[in-house]
């Protein structure tokens, strides 16, 4: 069940540029899902800041998340240090279903602070046998984080924009090159990204998780909506009707 | 340490409520506590079909506040008739609806169409939200139509209507008194202040819809200003005030000012436990600032002269 | 990086002024450091004679902003123009004399008397003072009030005619226009706010005129919102926009509302080098978006439809 | 010259109920004078708040403060710890113009936080070879601090209000049963003791010191004014002007 929790922060390092991982300990760890998030407070914000779950230990009840600084939240919560504590509401929204899929070969397209909650749903594909391969992208070199984490779970490619690492360019040059069959494809990242995975796999099944400016984060304020694809005048709540969509559900234009 | 407080159509337990738009219809948060423990629930806004809404982004941080223009999404009132208000109604918790609409016919209608409902305590009528492009703010900023769509929503309601004023006008207590004379039960102030936010990156307002209404701490002093002058003005008319509220001082600050109940907004998103939380601390502010009950405190901060 | 701006009467080194009431006549911040650094220089208001303005206390705090009523104190025009502008006119920083009245009359005499100082460079005629009993507030809500002052100020002043805009007002747009149209040479918007706070030990409110000013970041929304309506409705005329700015980052969202000049206001009390930093990181906070000089960002967060 | 300055805490202790001891490491201690405060700001608030002198290590460079928790802002700044910084504007204000007068026995009255800057007098006055009496308040026996120190100054009276420590009653009470010959009382207290203490000593030449809420501190703004006796349609401002005024210089009703 949904539940505000103060969260002691277990470790907070940086991984990558302007990016840091943070490990929280929490009692319901073990219930947390991929593609999920929690949802912060930061002193002096109005607002809670979602971000996604990037992985669980369910043992040490613990999970992990990966941020980027953007603007003051995520500066603020960048200064956060081991011992201290995150006023947090969790889980929040859905999850990639996998546990109703039948799946082979499931391919991940993550983009920058859409990567994080992939490699949590990664860990939960090879668990259940599933083959996995991977197409990360990233800015520059500077900001890669997590490639071996990926390489562990399958195949990993990186793209980057400006060719610093891995393949010049977009996830989806690299997609287009991929001649795997896949069962299924899952995605997060930019929506500009999302667009173009979408309608590149428009064939493949997927799903894919979204990002909005967000009130509440429990479903009560209707800040977070995205229109479906089926009737456009009707929509559904990213904070809990997502952020995990199928693909062709939701209208990304 | 009395909190209750007794309002047309409401008798109260406590004076806090949830303010409407910050609360859905009160499933999200019935997860985080016991929904009887409110003085009253607000629900989000009723038109007479079901509304979209504005395009997203929808919401903003300012500094101590918030922007939004959700544009009064709503799944229409004959749904949440149907489908929302029942689940409200397992709980000891008196309900109010929050009426809106484009023409003074919508509003009359959704009131018309509410009477139907079993659920309700009375309702507030949302003449001031400023997201609307059609109907919605001029009804908020001109006496004249404030006045008619009162008295009109007045003859066809069976509750208690409070009518929920809008802040940006230049006088008040001109609004205040013309739904008053029209008949209003109750008032219920203050709604947001339009505001806007610019992206630099985007060289664009934040909100799709460009304004949104601010909403938060950094109204509160707009708040309690025109409560205090509405109060001064009409010494009797029962006012649910809200804007910025907090904490429980900042509720005692509202009582003081001449609210005789309050609701909350903004801070649910801050704090789902906000409503609670604050009705818990309320006896231990109430008398740690000398008072011994809710009803005692309403309207002490006015001073004469 | 091009900082300069022209408006009438002002060539402006850099869009960055210190907002009337908020630096005083100069002297103090000349301490902390050199005036030259400034775009220009809006002085406290100036009245007829010399005024001991509100009983104190005149200021509170509030989430991201504060409440004043000083009440326009000042030594009068006369002094103003013996004792105080002579110190700035040392600067090569251009001056602007604040001028605020009880009466039409006492606005044109201030405005005629300060002909005769020589260390001015515009106008800034406050007819939005919400702390003073008789006048200022009226002449800053009744668009005819605010056409006939502002039309008999211009005919007496030889100097360029900013009207400064009061926020406590149902349409920003109306105001505007009928101050442009009765010669306006620029705006100036927004000042403050209508608030109050009430002192809960002491039951009354702490502002011993019981309502005073908000200012500060928790009404940038709303100065925003104001300024971007005004610039849609008169693209050309020349608007000082002010409101809550503490960084750079918001004088390049007032340029994107429309803003041709800015000043800053409650931030001096915060930081007596808010303004010199502000001018320090402008443009690199203009370079980081993209912009090669201020007039080129004037307005550009302007979106159509 | 008025500076604005981040000042290290150099110690930051509790020295009664809510009350603490703050010392500030500061290049411009030495200038420090007596009756002078400075002006501080802390993270999340508009206003800055202003706070008493309480003593001077010119060696060191150090300067002391002692405040009592209010509101919010003492509040947060009795958070602080040793090794951290605070944004201070100083030196504020006039002094106790000591260097001016003919004095042989001074009388210093001082209620709650209007008791720190007088330590500083009393030190300052001491050096000058002045006989030091000095009749202090507080609220109860917890709240009371300096008693020692004040006593190394000279002779010392207490009272509290409730009678906890020291005399019960008001520091008026005490000040009627003094006959000591003095040539100048120095008080610094809340507005209704001031008030006492200035009618009560209507024969006797004084310095009071004021509080007022302040907007800029520095004299910009008329905040912080005080009528003059004299002409009570002028006034004076109290963080420039002031906080210490001859006692029959203004107006307290
Ligand atoms: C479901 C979900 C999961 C997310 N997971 C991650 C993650 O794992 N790692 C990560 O680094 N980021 C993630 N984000 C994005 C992250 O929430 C934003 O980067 C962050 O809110 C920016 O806050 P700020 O204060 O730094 O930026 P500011 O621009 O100062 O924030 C101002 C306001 O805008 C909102 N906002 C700004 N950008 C976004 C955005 N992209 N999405 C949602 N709200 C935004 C903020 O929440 C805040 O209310 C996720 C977003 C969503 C919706
Ligand atoms: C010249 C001067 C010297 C002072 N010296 C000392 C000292 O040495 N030790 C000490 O403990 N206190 C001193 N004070 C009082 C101290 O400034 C206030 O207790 C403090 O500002 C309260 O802030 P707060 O946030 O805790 O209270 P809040 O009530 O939350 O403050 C809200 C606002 O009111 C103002 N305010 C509230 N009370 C006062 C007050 N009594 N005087 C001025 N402003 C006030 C605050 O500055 C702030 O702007 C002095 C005040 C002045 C004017
Ligand atoms: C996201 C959001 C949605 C709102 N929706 C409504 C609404 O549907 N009807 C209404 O009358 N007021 C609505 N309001 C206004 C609030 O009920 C309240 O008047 C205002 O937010 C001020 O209170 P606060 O500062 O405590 O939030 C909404 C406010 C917010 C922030
Ligand atoms: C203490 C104080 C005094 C002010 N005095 C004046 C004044 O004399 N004339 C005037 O036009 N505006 C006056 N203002 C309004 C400011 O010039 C400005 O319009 C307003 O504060 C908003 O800007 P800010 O948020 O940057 O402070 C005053 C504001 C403050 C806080
Ligand atoms: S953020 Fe409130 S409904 Fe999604
Ligand atoms: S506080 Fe501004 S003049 Fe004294």
């Amino acid at each position: 069940m949904i539940t505000k929790q103060s969260l002691e922060i277990n470790s907070h390092i940086q991984i990558a540029e302007d990016t840091f991982e943070v490990v929280l300990q929490s009692s319901l760890s073990k219930e947390l899902k991929p593609g999920q998030f929690v949802h912060i407070q930061l002193p002096g914000h109005m607002l809670r800041r979602p971000v996604s779950i990037a992985n669980v230990n369910p043992e040490a009840e613990t999970f992990t998340m990966i941020f980027k600084i953007f603007g003051e939240g995520t500066r603020n919560l960048s200064k956060y240090q081991a011992g201290e504590f995150l006023d947090v509401i969790l889980p929040c929204g859905t999850h990639y279903p996998i546990e109703d899929l039948s799946l082979e070969h499931a391919l991940l397209v993550g983009g920058g602070i859409g990567v994080p909650p992939l490699y949590y749903l990664g860990t939960k594909l090879k668990e259940k046998g599933v083959k996995v391969t991977s197409v990360l992208g990233f800015q520059s070199a500077s900001h890669v984080f997590y490639e071996e984490k990926f390489q562990q779970l399958g195949e990993t490619f990186i793209a980057t924009n400006d060719g610093t690492y891995g393949q010049k360019g977009f996830v989806t040059d690299i997609i287009s090159k991929l001649d795997k069959p896949i069962d299924y494809y899952f995605s997060c990242g930019p929506t500009p990204m999302l667009q173009a995975v979408t309608s590149q796999l428009a064939d493949q099944k997927g799903y894919i998780s979204l990002e909005e400016r967000m009130g509440c984060g429990v479903g009560t304020c209707y800040a977070c909506v995205v229109p479906l694809k089926a009737d456009p005048s009707k929509n559904k709540k990213i904070c809990k009707d997502g952020p995990v969509f199928p693909a062709n559900e939701v209208n990304l234009a | 340490m009395s909190l209750a407080v007794t309002l047309p159509g409401l008798a109260l337990k406590n004076p806090v409520m949830p303010a409407s738009g910050c609360f859905g219809f009160g499933k999200e948060y019935s997860q985080f506590f016991d929904l009887n423990e409110l003085g009253a629930i607000i629900v989000k806004a009723a038109t007479g079909e079901a509304r979209y809404g504005n395009p997203t982004p929808r919401v903003a941080e300012t500094s101590s506040g918030m922007l939004n223009a959700i544009g009064l999404q709503n799944p229409g009132v004959d749904n949440i008739i149907a489908d929302e208000l029942p689940f409200l109604s397992r709980f000891d918790t008196p309900v109010i609806a929050n009426i809106a609409g484009s023409t003074v016919e919508e509003y009359v209608k959704v009131a018309e169409t509410l009477n139907k409902s079993n659920d309700l305590s009375a309702i507030e009528l949302n003449i001031s939200c400023p997201n609307v492009k059609e109907g919605g703010v001029q009804f908020g900023t001109d006496p004249e139509l404030a006045k008619e769509v009162t008295y009109k929503v007045k003859q066809a309601s069976n509750y208690p209507v409070y009518v929920k004023l809008s802040p940006n006008v230049t006088n008040i207590t001109t609004m205040a008194k013309a739904v008053v004379d029209a008949g209003a039960d109750g008032l219920s102030m203050i709604n947001t202040l339009t505001g806007m936010q610019i992206n630099l990156k985007k060289r664009a307002p934040i909100i799709a819809n460009k304004t949104g209404g601010l909403s938060g701490p950094a109204i509160k002093p707009v708040a309690i200003r025109m409560i205090y002058e509405v109060r001064q003005a009409l010494s009797d008319i029962p006012i649910i005030g809200m804007g910025g509220i907090m904490t429980a001082e900042d509720v005692l600050e509202f009582l003081l000012a001449g609210a005789n109940a309050v609701a909350v907004g903004t801070a649910n998103f801050q704090n789902p436990h906000a409503c609670p939380e604050i009705i818990a601390e309320l006896p231990g502010i109430l008398s740690k600032y000398g008072f011994e009950s809710v009803e005692e405190a309403i309207g002490k901060g006015h001073v004469h002269g």
